[in-house]
């Protein structure tokens, strides 16, 4: 089987959110999990430029540039929305009230150490944003990835190689092939994508894998990317 | 004498910021930019400006003017990389060059900083960036188990922010996300100068006013 | 499944809040007393508690009621005096006897240190108090010529505040002075509980909401 | 002359408050100060409990009990109001965005340092309030209390005897018999009551008096007290 594009990370990672929670979604990849929340699920999705309650992006004519989300998207707003300064956004964040923070990231550790803020790239400065408030102070941390990098090497290692953007902090790892969560004993494996033997997740993980007594295939439908 | 925050250009409406002046400006994600003042300060030309600005580089502000003009010694950001494919931003250029100054926060820290200068604390403990290179160097201490950074204040001598109604005492109104940065920084600066898009003749309802007049100075009617 | 804040009676709006809790209370001037829940904390009967509250004795608040049923082992207030000429109130009928902790903090730092708690920070400098009884065996600190005091986070485990209407997902508005401490303590508290009003079946437009929903767990509507 | 009741001592006050400021008004006497601040200037009265612009009190059938002030009066809102929160309300006067602060006191020292809050009554609890937020951070603190106390001892003295509520924060006292400010060098007379002399007034005073070369008699309209 295909590795999960975007879309169906998106939508297993949607699976996994709760009724009557508080979510942030991270730039990227994560942004898309809110289409895959269940229609009759009161989600409320924080974006830390200060919108409390974002919902679905906004048609051509309704767009308002004063309207946008922490990833200059055009969107609107749910019912029971309200809007709030960056100060009170970023008191709410580093207060504990967001239930659930998913970020993409360029690796995390077996301790749950996260990296995803500063990849090197020469001459270009430095981008931080909300990545170390959300990741340090969120109640779950869940990070969003594919599993490998473009040249194959490993995200997922005993120790970031990367500087951090926040220590132990990440609870689950949904990546392209696999569903794995941080345990005080390393990465535990819940979903393996079928097709893709122990032993080969294995060697594309740069930290022992344990495997959950339930471990199962990781499933989603078919979505397709829309044409670029 | 009735208090009159109005001035009628933004010329007026900026004079004053020196050479030096640590300047606030608000925006972010593409709202809430006050570009209209950024211009006017820029026509102004202080030299050796400290900005304190969410991004260095976003492609809706204007503050790559100031950068580009080569009137900013430093800029205080939570992101200093544009999203340019072409090239490096204007920001980027002096960086790579040793030209310019970075301080780069995280983004909550970078506001409560804001916010703690305006509600006259110095210093505060955060969780946020403990372990990370963003603390090096930073006092860390336990509390209840936990490691935290402590982070100072960040004061202003001016800010530049944008609003939607004012009213003749400076109360304002934003839109949607267009108020993001702007309360924190108009606590935080000496100098409080809001461009709006309009004015209001009567005074803006008790519970509709966002940011109390009592922290602003200027108001610059800038239209949409 | 919808979320749905509001309990239909005001003992199940408290149900849960149990002994050596540290309870918040709204209201100040005589406005924003959550009275209905108060009673019904009483009712409910935990004892040990740690009352977070600007004043031990406000004629108008029902905190007394809690003090005088020998629930409360500990107050932290700004305000621990009575103003019955004649007489004592019930915490000071206590607090003569050695029967009550209490803990008097500057109203800044009172409110502050609830704010923080709800912000994630644990400790932070003021300069209020410095020099004073109140701020004796805190450390002290000087930032640029100017001595501050460590103050540390106040959080509390259940959180009673007044409104003035509130919506399904726990949204809230005031009336007048009516906010007071509510927003703080909110923010501060893992159980909030609002006394509302009335209770709106739309929701609250985004501009008019002044507590969000994401703070708040349940409501009691209670009217005027 | 008679020393000047607490109406003339608003009154006096209210000469000296600037158009286009923000004050403080403290409990007891100093409220009465804004009844003396003339009509056509914009003040801007703060109340600690989030009122930012009260206005006058409000009349019987007008009083609202959730639109008090710090005091617990039933106040209106002027023209311009706004309410914020505790929390925000003390972040502006901490914040020194309080232009002049005006306290009553028991003492007051003359190096500014001030003692306001707790006069040691037995068996009652102890009442700070805002006073010493107020007192360490207001742009400027003038204190409105009487010359002497009830025995006819000093409040202004070389030390304050009685708990501190800020340290060096005064920088202006309006007494029922003069006028003095704070300075480097200790208490400096600016106006004396008609038939107090210098050497009076000295005697009533617990530390130093120094004479404004412009030192002149203080003289305010009568002013009846309201029939008790």
């Amino acid at each position: 089987m295909k590795p999960l594009n975007r879309l169906q990370m998106a939508w297993r990672v949607g699976q996994d959110i709760e009724d009557g929670t508080v979510v942030n979604l991270g730039l990227g990849m994560p942004v898309g999990v809110s289409d895959y929340v269940p229609h009759d699920y009161d989600v409320v999705v924080q974006s830390e430029n200060g919108i409390i309650g974002v919902g679905p992006l906004a048609s051509a004519n309704a767009a308002d540039s004063d309207l946008v989300d922490a990833g200059s998207r055009k969107v609107t707003l749910r019912a029971g929305a309200t809007i709030i300064d960056s100060a009170a956004s970023f008191a709410m964040i580093r207060g504990g009230h967001i239930d659930v923070t998913i970020l993409g990231a360029f690796e995390v550790a077996s301790n749950g150490d996260l990296a995803n803020w500063d990849n090197r790239i020469p001459d270009k400065g430095p981008l931080v944003g909300g990545a170390m408030d959300l990741a340090a102070s969120a109640r779950a941390v869940w990070v969003m990835m594919e599993h490998n990098t473009r040249k194959g090497g490993p995200r997922l290692l005993e120790a970031c190689t990367l500087p951090l953007t926040a220590v132990r902090c990440v609870k689950r790892v949904y990546t392209d092939i696999a569903v794995l969560s941080v345990t005080p004993q390393g990465f535990l494996v819940h979903e393996i994508l079928p097709g893709i033997s122990r032993e080969e997740l294995q060697r594309r993980t740069g930290a022992p894998l344990t495997f959950a007594p339930d471990c199962k295939d990781l499933v989603t439908p078919d979505i397709a990317l829309p044409e670029a | 004498m009735a208090i009159e925050k109005r001035r009628a250009t933004a010329a007026e409406a900026v004079a004053g910021i020196g050479d030096g002046a640590t300047v606030m400006l608000s925006g972010f994600a593409g709202a809430g930019f006050a570009n209209r003042l950024v211009g006017a300060l820029r026509e102004l030309g202080p030299r050796n400006l400290t900005l304190v600005v969410n991004s260095a580089t976003h492609r809706l502000s204007n503050t790559h003017e100031l950068i580009a003009a080569g009137m900013v010694r430093k800029v205080i950001c939570s992101a200093a990389r544009g999203h340019d494919k072409s090239g490096l931003s204007a920001f980027e250029e002096l960086y790579k060059e040793g030209r310019i100054e970075l301080e780069v926060l995280p983004q909550g820290t970078f506001v409560e900083s804001i916010r703690a200068a305006g509600a006259g604390i110095p210093a505060y403990f955060t969780p946020t960036a403990f372990g990370t290179d963003l603390a090096a160097g930073k006092e860390v201490r336990n509390f209840d188990g936990r490691d935290y950074v402590l982070e100072k204040s960040i004061p202003g001598d001016a800010a530049l922010i944008r609003a939607d109604l004012a009213d003749r005492w400076g109360n304002l109104t934003f839109r949607h996300a267009q108020m993001n940065f702007g309360p924190a920084m108009a606590t935080a600066s000496k100098l409080v100068v809001a461009e709006v898009r309009a004015f209001s003749d009567t005074p803006i309802p008790p519970e509709q006013v966002m940011l109390s007049g009592v922290f602003v100075d200027r108001i610059l009617v800038a239209g949409a």
